[in-house]
């Protein structure tokens, strides 16, 4: 009825043909295990890894009713898994195997055959002295809910969505702003092929908006998420945007007719370019629905538009605007996860010295592709210094490029390089060398990158076009009489002559940073940042798109700055990540978990703060009639790393297998002298 | 004395990198001493550094604490608790009149079996240096 | 009798037979044991109620009741359950190996006082054990003693202990058997309710007799009030009690319950001597 | 300095408001130069509690070892407030207590007193011998003035006060919702030269040093108990599954058993010095504790006790932590 | 039995001369006193108040082997000390040696317990009267003094110059011969006398224990243990230092093989002391273990060995990091309104 509690042990020990036999005195060792507390069998075999070697311990098993088995061979690392196999086969639990690693670590190491027999000795009784408190652990296996969540419509999370929603996948999309393209849909032309940055991705764009698969989600933001790998639950909030998004047609009177049309900086025009409070980000936006700017429309800021009331309402032909329209809550399960965030550019506060905020002729990589960018303000004329309606203004004659503008810039926190910035400031400059063919051309650079497919060609070919490159990194740049001079003041590192170069528009190659809200995302997923502030990868070279949170895959620019085809790749690598696992359809959660005796636990949290996978956290437990906090382990998040059993001073949490008790007993057996 | 004082280690390593940068050793036959003697546990964040002032009153000479190198972790975080850890209880137990050359840490990643040979070596050479560890050694006072 | 010059030196026991009353996480296994060296039993003496310290060299030792009546020759038996550190031990011995055994301990039920009486015993769960050596003792004095009346429930039908013996009381002449689970199972004849209930559905007469109670303090709380209600006067109710053990001859300090120590003045108990210590019940 | 009318109409306002369930302060002892710890539950109790150079003992101490009785089924287990009255020292304790969430902030009422010193029982007996009468103390920025029995003596502060105090960085409350008395200028620092002397000793010299001091120890665990600290359900010294330390007295266990608790207090230790002062064999425990509280300032630039929101020190960890001796 | 006296330099050779005596005397171990084997009889002193651990160690040490054996065997060895082995506490305080003589009832109760009793029977109890009571000593009111001669073999009172002895028992007079003592006169047997009656009215603290067995039991609902429970921090001190508290853990040890069951100091202070296997604990918190504590000494042991198990040393109220005073409890015992104890 009741099986035995009584360990009985069978020690198998391997003599790897002569790699073992030839240096330890097996038979010696085999002798001494006999010996040992609760060991029932001892034997010796050539080659314990082999099928005759296995069987040997499936018929001790069924004959000698063994309920621990010991190899000692060769390192667990190589043939743990076959032992646990075959003694699973025997109907054991597998995790009642340990092993005695006498080959890797005694056999191959030791030069005197009797040190090296007593060395073995001692590992296999320390291999006993541990089995003696072995226990039966259960190997779980989830379900995965076969969709994914996306979060950043950029042309990352873009591609990731088409590929997984191809594979015939459920796919949420969530965007926070009113349409998806992220920052590749604010570029003019892409480096170094020079094709149109909206040609290539509004495709995408309108395909993730009526592929059957993919539920997309504008406007809206990821405000909880629980559960783990294969079953997550996620929170959305879909804010408001007072349009009737199923009305609305994107026709655009409300938008001409709108009080404040044309009045209000644009975001994505990198605030040169205007709108109105009600508005469509740009003009091939997805999904083309209006959206009313809160903070700025009179009628809901200030609750009055106008005497005859809000102009849009009346404009609108099927009565699409809605001002009682509330922020709805949207509750989703899904399998997998796909942060695709994306970046900030650097900000220029943080470099005053470059006078960006003074002078408008000073501005930003990313402000100089909305005014290149034939869809922009200007319709693509490089014109600066317009007037409050955008009349008039001038083009540059003398226009200077800088480069690693808060990159590679310790003094700003930046020591990374935003690989970026070289090339496309090279095609920034081959723009105007195209728009002006007059205009005088310098580019200031730190060390000219040009590393990746066909961009030495496409440097080469800017510099051929009369492009100068000066090696110098300007220390400071001011505006010089009333005229729109600037100085860029910066040494010639090549020369080393100082200079005092005046241009009237500089570009700053901006490089790029982490989003300022990435914290939000690190919150809700506790996910880490490596030094350079962007998300940490599971590991740099092997599990470059993997999280330490199962099921979370990391795409695009969150993970660390990168040009388009970079980010394509990276996001196609996520989601084939993400693929397997709803493919299968199955997830293994780790058995070796950590378990916590909730009578011994004080509640302080030392293992929820050292847990690296936030697997730990403190839930109300009723001792005796009292309540108080104890920690439990989420199973599914928790990869038995043991950093909580260090941490706890009661010992009150242990990693199944590697407990406390299971330790000390091998301690006392190697601790004490041979 | 010393001379055939042969010191008795208990060495921790970590499953991913350091235990098996030892059984690189190994597999590259390189030759080091018996006198260490290693427990396997998942991760250097895993080891208590109770289990080595326990190692220390069973008899050991000294003790080895071997973890990815740092930011290597194979759970991201682990060998820098260990890190702070052990700096710490090594300062307690030299305070107590423990010799520091008895607590050891080393950094060993998979390919590195030349570096834990070494590091085998040093850590018995200390050891040795230090002489048996009879301090608060459990014997068997007044039985 | 135990070692008279050093009482803390145990016997050497031999498991004769070991077997598993009850499963689960809180199994019972009952272990018959002989001793060692035979001349033991030339000095040794128990009666029921008796309790012995049972160890495992190694672990450690823990007082339990000797579940064997003195009138069970040759052989002790102890039912224990799987629970600590010395219990826990002790389940992995089985039958050739050995175990320690310091006793007889404690005091015991008073018998002969008894004889002539009626016996109800009321058991519930493990607390059968102190109960058994009574029984057996009835059983075998038959012609000293009135009716037996054996009431003994349990959590479920697996969770009774001395299955194989509960069969035959049913069918002895002048002994009658009262069982009861807990909860409504499949296929179960007897009695569905706590033990307390049972004995009140039982309501045995407090004419000429005397009740013995054990199981958890809390259904040994209400069985004495049932019994009280029944009639029986506190001197009529026995009761044993248990607190933690070390030493187990009454010198170790922390089994006392006011100024009794169970292991020596105790286990058994009158709740008309009970009813003064307040702790008794703590 | 406090004024001891004052003090106890506060600690009766605060009796009296039904969220609170007890108030820990000290009270006039039997005997003796230091003053019992109090815990009272009635606002009629108020007026055994006072405050002067001779409560030296740490209340929060009783907050985090109090002991629930088991709550009968049905019943409410008792939520009230617990009040709790705080020197500068103390209320380090509540800020790690709170640190570690042994409770929640509005579970305490922190009645804050700054303090000027307060007197080391083992200096005082050393003056005047060990005494049966009640005694009082008051103290100002230079003096002592000890009333023994109606019998009063004065003495220079730097002779008679705890050593706590005579390198005491934090004379106020770090945490109080009401202060009794005012404000008092932090007039002492620490420069832990303690600890810099005794490192300069051999370590044959140090384990000397300890051996005796460990070998005198009889584990009545009485530094344990009394740590505002250590309040662990199960502590590891007295685990039998699995057992750490035996409970055997030779010079093994006792040392094993000092350094798991210096340990399981580096980084927590908030140098009340409670525990060297109930030692009964006079075991200079602080040596140990003060060795991980310098280490733990100079290694990781961290101080247990001082911020709510700060991370547990061993709980964290800095990329940049040193490593010297790592191979 | 005899009188006799000998000279204050002479101490250290009459420390000397008992070599057939493995001595114990008052010595220093850092700023604490404690009994230790004489190693040089030059630097015992007898000026001392009284040590802060107690010599019941000397009959009952902290840690004490059993039995010894061999994992896997079943042959035990008892280590049972060797009554024949004569031993001498000397200089013991008459407080002290009234604490053996109220244990032994309970060592010699029944089972008679073989190394404690061993010890008792090999050794001699050499006291010394206290001319100066300590600040918390209440001895006269448990029925001892400052120079009761409560189990005592011989008692030796300081009279500045010299110390006369009296000798009690054979023990006591085995003693005097050993160490080669010259009689004493009557001047010094008065002084001794006078020195005693003194003593005795310097003793500051009293309790009268009259009625407190009884009425205990009637107030083990009462409210007013938690006056001092609440404060408890629930340490050893009051306990391992009480010179009659006397019980003990059992645990099996093992180094490698060898292994040995030893008994250890335990005390009713501690959670564990009482705790179930199961969780239950009957004396959940430290109300029930203090009270514990006081009714063992006054009412528990009175009832059974009719002797209250208290000497009246004073070190629980010495050393009581929070002041929980044992005649105040009692002195607040005796205060409390009498309820009826609620049964089940």
């Amino acid at each position: 009825m009741v099986e035995s509690y009584r360990p009985k042990i069978g020690v198998y020990v391997c003599d790897c043909g002569i790699n073992i036999a030839s240096v330890i005195d097996v038979p010696a060792v085999v002798e001494f295990a006999s010996k040992l507390p609760g060991v029932a069998v001892s034997r010796e075999y050539t080659y314990m890894c082999s099928d005759p070697g296995q069987n040997l311990i499936k018929e001790d098993i069924a004959n000698e009713k063994l309920n621990r088995v010991i190899v000692a061979s060769c390192s667990p690392r190589m043939h743990e898994p076959t032992f646990r196999k075959a003694i699973r086969e025997a109907g054991l639990n597998p995790y009642f195997l340990e092993m005695a690693n006498i080959r890797e670590q005694v056999s191959w190491v030791t030069v005197d055959h009797a040190e090296a027999t007593e060395k073995a000795k001692k590992l296999v009784e320390a291999a006993v002295a541990k089995a003696l408190l072995l226990e039966a652990l259960e190997e779980k296996e989830v379900d995965v809910i076969p969709s994914c969540l996306i979060i950043g419509a950029g042309i990352a999370g873009i591609q990731a969505a088409l590929d997984i929603a191809d594979a015939g996948f459920k796919v949420y999309l969530v965007e926070k702003t009113p349409s998806v393209g992220g920052h590749m849909a604010q570029l003019d032309k892409t480096f170094p092929t020079l094709d149109c940055s909206a040609c290539i991705l509004t495709p995408k764009m309108v395909d993730v908006a009526n592929h059957p698969n993919i539920e997309l989600m504008t406007y809206s933001q990821l405000e909880e998420i629980s559960g783990y790998v294969g079953n997550f639950k996620a929170k959305i909030r879909k804010k408001a945007r007072y349009v009737d998004f199923d009305k609305c047609t994107g026709c655009g009177v409300c938008a001409e007719n709108c009080r404040l049309a044309g009045r209000i900086p644009s975001e994505f025009d990198e605030l040169i370019g205007n709108r109105g409070a009600i508005y469509l980000p740009f003009p091939q936006a997805v999904p083309a629905k209006y959206t009313i700017d809160p903070e700025r429309c009179l009628q809901l800021s200030k609750g009055k538009c106008g005497k005859e009331g809000p102009a849009c309402v009346a404009a609108c032909g099927p009565g699409a605007i809605n001002f009682e329209q509330e922020d709805e809550m949207v509750e989703i399960e899904i399998g997998t996860v796909i942060v695709a965030t994306g970046f900030d550019v650097f900000p220029m506060e943080k470099k005053p010295e470059y006078g960006w905020a003074e002078n408008d002729n000073v501005i930003t990589g990313l402000e100089f592709e909305r005014l290149v960018s034939s869809s922009g303000p200007t319709g693509g004329k490089p014109v600066l210094g317009r007037d409050k309606k955008g009349e008039g203004g001038y083009l540059p004659e003398k226009v200077a490029f800088i480069h690693c503008v808060g990159s590679r810039d310790k003094s700003v926190g930046n020591e990374y390089c935003s690989r970026v910035c070289c090339m496309y400031l090279a095609k920034q400059a081959h723009l105007i060398r195209d728009k002006l063919p007059e205009a005088e051309i310098t580019v200031f650079y730190m060390d000219m990158r040009a590393f990746g497919k066909g961009f030495e060609e496409f440097y080469d070919r800017v510099r051929r076009e009369g492009v100068r490159y000066v090696r110098g990194n300007p220390s400071e740049i001011y505006r010089k009489g009333d005229d729109h001079t600037v100085v860029v003041k910066v040494e010639d590192t090549l020369t080393g002559t100082p200079m005092e170069y005046e241009a009237d528009m500089v570009v700053l190659g901006v490089g790029l940073e982490p989003r300022k809200d990435i914290r939000e995302i690190i919150d809700l997923f506790k996910l880490s940042q490596s030094t350079d502030g962007f998300f940490l990868e599971a590991h740099p070279k092997l599990r470059p798109v993997d999280t330490a949170s199962d099921g979370v895959f990391l795409a695009g620019c969150c993970q660390g700055p990168k040009d388009i085809p970079d980010t394509v790749a990276q996001a196609k690598a996520a989601a084939s990540s993400a693929l397997i696992l709803m493919a299968y359809g199955k997830v293994k959660v780790e058995a070796m978990v950590s378990v916590v005796s909730p009578d011994e636990c004080r509640g302080c949290g030392f293992c929820v703060e050292v847990c690296p996978f936030g697997a730990i956290e403190l839930v109300e437990e009723n001792r005796m009639g009292n309540i108080v906090q104890v920690a439990f382990v989420n199973e599914a998040l928790c990869k038995g790393c043991g950093s909580c059993a260090a941490a706890c001073l009661s010992g009150a949490i242990q990693p199944r297998s590697f407990k406390d008790e299971q330790i000390l007993p091998q301690i006392a057996v190697l601790g004490v002298k041979p | 004395m010393s001379e055939e004082f042969e010191p008795n280690i208990v060495a921790f390593l970590c499953n991913w990198c350091s235990y098996a940068g030892a059984d690189l050793a190994g597999t590259s036959r390189m030759r080091y001493l018996p006198n260490v003697k290693i427990i396997r546990v998942m991760c250097s964040g895993r080891v208590n550094p109770l289990f080595l002032l326990n190692a220390l009153q069973q008899g050991a000479d000294g003790v080895l604490i071997s973890g990815c190198h740092p930011g290597d972790c194979h759970y991201l975080e682990g060998n820098f608790y260990a890190r702070r850890r052990f700096m710490l209880m090594r300062k307690l137990l030299e305070h107590v009149g423990v010799d520091p050359g008895r607590v050891n840490m080393s950094w060993v990643s998979a390919s590195e079996g030349a570096k834990f040979a070494d590091v085998v070596e040093e850590t018995v050479a200390k050891a040795k240096e230090a002489g048996p560890m009879d301090q608060f050694r459990r014997r068997q006072i007044n039985w | 009798m135990m070692d008279e010059s050093n009482p803390y030196l145990p016997y050497i026991v031999n498991i004769e037979d070991a077997r598993y009353e009850t499963p689960g996480d809180r199994a019972i296994k009952t272990f018959r044991v002989t001793f060692a060296d035979d001349k033991v039993w030339d000095t040794w003496s128990h009666s029921p109620g008796n309790c012995a310290m049972v160890g495992r060299l190694g672990v450690g030792e823990a007082m339990f009741c000797i579940s064997s009546s003195p009138t069970e020759e040759g052989y002790l038996r102890f039912s224990i359950m799987k629970m600590g550190k010395v219990t826990r031990a002790l389940h992995e011995l089985e039958t050739g190996d050995t175990m320690t055994v310091r006793g007889p301990l404690g005091n015991s039920f008073p018998m002969e006082e008894w004889e002539g009486k009626n016996i109800v015993t009321v058991g519930g769960g493990i607390g059968q054990a102190p109960l058994r050596p009574v029984i057996n003792y009835v059983r075998a004095n038959r012609d000293k003693y009135g009716e037996l009346q054996v009431i003994y429930g349990s959590r479920t039908s697996e969770d009774l202990c001395f299955q194989d013996e509960l069969g035959e009381f049913m069918t002895e002449s002048g002994t009658s058997c009262h069982l009861s689970v807990d909860v409504e199972e499949e296929k179960w004849p007897h009695f569905v309710g706590f033990v307390p209930n049972l004995l009140m559905e039982v309501s045995p007469s407090p004419e000429n007799a005397i009740a013995v109670t054990c199981g958890p303090p809390i259904m040994i709380k209400f069985v004495t009030q049932n019994l009280l209600k029944l009639g029986f006067a506190p001197e009529q109710i026995y009761t044993t009690l248990e607190e933690r053990m070390k030493c187990g001859i009454g010198k170790c300090g922390r089994c006392n319950v006011g100024h009794l120590y169970v292991c020596k003045d105790g286990p058994v108990f009158s709740y008309e001597t009970l009813k003064k210590i307040p702790e008794a019940f703590a | 300095m406090v004024d001891e009318k004052k003090l106890q109409e506060k600690a009766r306002e605060t009796l009296i408001r039904d969220d609170v369930r007890r108030l820990i302060g000290w009270k006039r002892g039997t005997y003796g130069f230091e003053a019992a710890p109090a815990v009272v539950t009635d606002a009629s109790q108020a007026e055994q509690l006072i405050f002067d150079a001779t409560c030296v003992a740490n209340p929060a101490s009783f907050i985090a070892i109090e002991e629930k009785k088991p709550v009968p089924r049905g019943a409410e287990p008792d939520t009230r407030k617990v009040a709790v009255m705080v020197k500068g020292c103390d209320s380090r304790a509540v800020v790690q207590q709170l640190v570690e969430k042994a409770y929640a902030r509005e579970d305490v009422v922190v009645l804050g007193i700054p303090c000027l010193g307060v007197v080391d029982r083992r200096k005082a007996e050393k003056l005047f011998g060990q005494t049966g009468a009640q005694v009082s103390a008051k103290v100002d920025k230079e003096k002592v003035a000890l009333d023994i029995g109606g019998d009063v003596k004065t003495v220079d502060r730097s002779n008679i006060l705890m050593d706590k105090c005579l390198r005491c960085r934090y004379p106020n409350p770090l945490v109080s919702d009401f202060l009794l008395g005012e404000e008092v200028e932090k007039w002492a620092d620490d420069d832990f030269a303690d600890v810099d002397e005794f490192e300069k000793m051999s370590p044959e010299d140090k384990w000397k040093h300890w051996d005796e001091q460990f070998s005198k120890c009889i584990r009545c665990y009485s530094c344990r108990n009394v740590c505002p600290m250590c309040y662990c359900v199960e502590c590891v010294v007295s685990k039998l599954r699995p057992q750490w330390t035996r409970r055997s007295t030779d010079i093994s266990e006792n040392t094993v058993y000092h350094v798991q608790r210096a340990w399981h207090l580096a980084g927590r230790c908030i140098e009340c010095m409670e525990c060297q002062r109930v030692c009964p064999v006079d075991i200079p425990i602080m040596t140990l504790n003060r060795k991980m509280t310098r280490d733990v300032k100079e290694m990781f630039e961290y101080e247990p006790g001082v911020d709510v929101e700060a991370e547990p020190m061993l709980a964290c960890y800095n990329p940049q932590d040193p490593e010297e001796y790592i191979m | 039995m005899g009188d006799y006296k000998f000279a204050r330099d002479k101490l250290a050779d009459v420390l000397t001369s008992l070599k057939e005596y493995q001595v114990f005397a008052p010595a220093a171990v850092g700023d604490v006193l404690r009994f230790k084997e004489v190693t040089d009889p030059a630097n015992v002193s007898l000026d001392y108040d009284n040590t802060t651990v107690p010599p019941k160690e000397l009959m009952f040490p902290q840690t004490e082997t059993l039995f010894k054996y061999r994992l896997g065997s079943t042959e035990v060895e008892p280590s049972v000390p060797d009554a024949s082995k004569k031993r001498m506490v000397f200089g013991i305080r008459p407080c002290d040696a009234h604490a053996y003589s109220i244990v032994d009832n309970l060592y010699g109760w029944d089972f008679a317990d073989p190394y404690y009793q061993k010890r008792r029977e090999g050794t001699t109890l050499v006291g010394l009267a206290c001319a100066e009571p300590c600040a918390n000593c209440f001895c006269p009111s448990v029925g001892g003094g400052p120079a009761s001669e409560k189990g005592l073999d011989a008692l030796m009172f300081d009279l500045g110059d010299a110390y006369y002895v009296n000798s009690l028992t054979d023990k006591g007079e085995e003693f005097a011969k050993a160490a080669g003592l010259e009689a004493a006169g009557d001047a010094d047997a008065k002084a001794a006398a006078k020195q005693g009656e003194d003593a005795l009215k310097k003793v500051a603290r009293s309790i009268d224990t009259a009625g407190i067995p009884e009425k205990l039991p009637s107030l083990y609902d009462h409210p007013f243990w938690e006056q001092f429970s609440d404060r408890c921090l629930g340490c050893g001190i009051c306990t391992f230092l009480c010179p009659t508290c006397h019980c003990f853990d059992i645990q099996d040890e093992a180094e490698a093989f060898d292994a040995r069951r030893a008994r250890m100091w335990d005390t009713c202070m501690f959670s564990e002391y009482s705790l179930h296997t199961s969780g239950h604990n009957p004396r959940p918190t430290r109300k029930e273990r203090t009270r514990n504590r006081i009714s063992h000494k006054y009412s528990y042991f009175p009832e059974k060995f009719d002797v209250i198990a208290c000497v009246g040393c004073g070190r629980c109220i010495n050393h009581c990091p929070v002041n929980i005073d044992i005649l105040d409890i009692l002195d607040k015992s005796k205060q409390a309104e009498a309820k009826e104890a609620k049964t089940a």
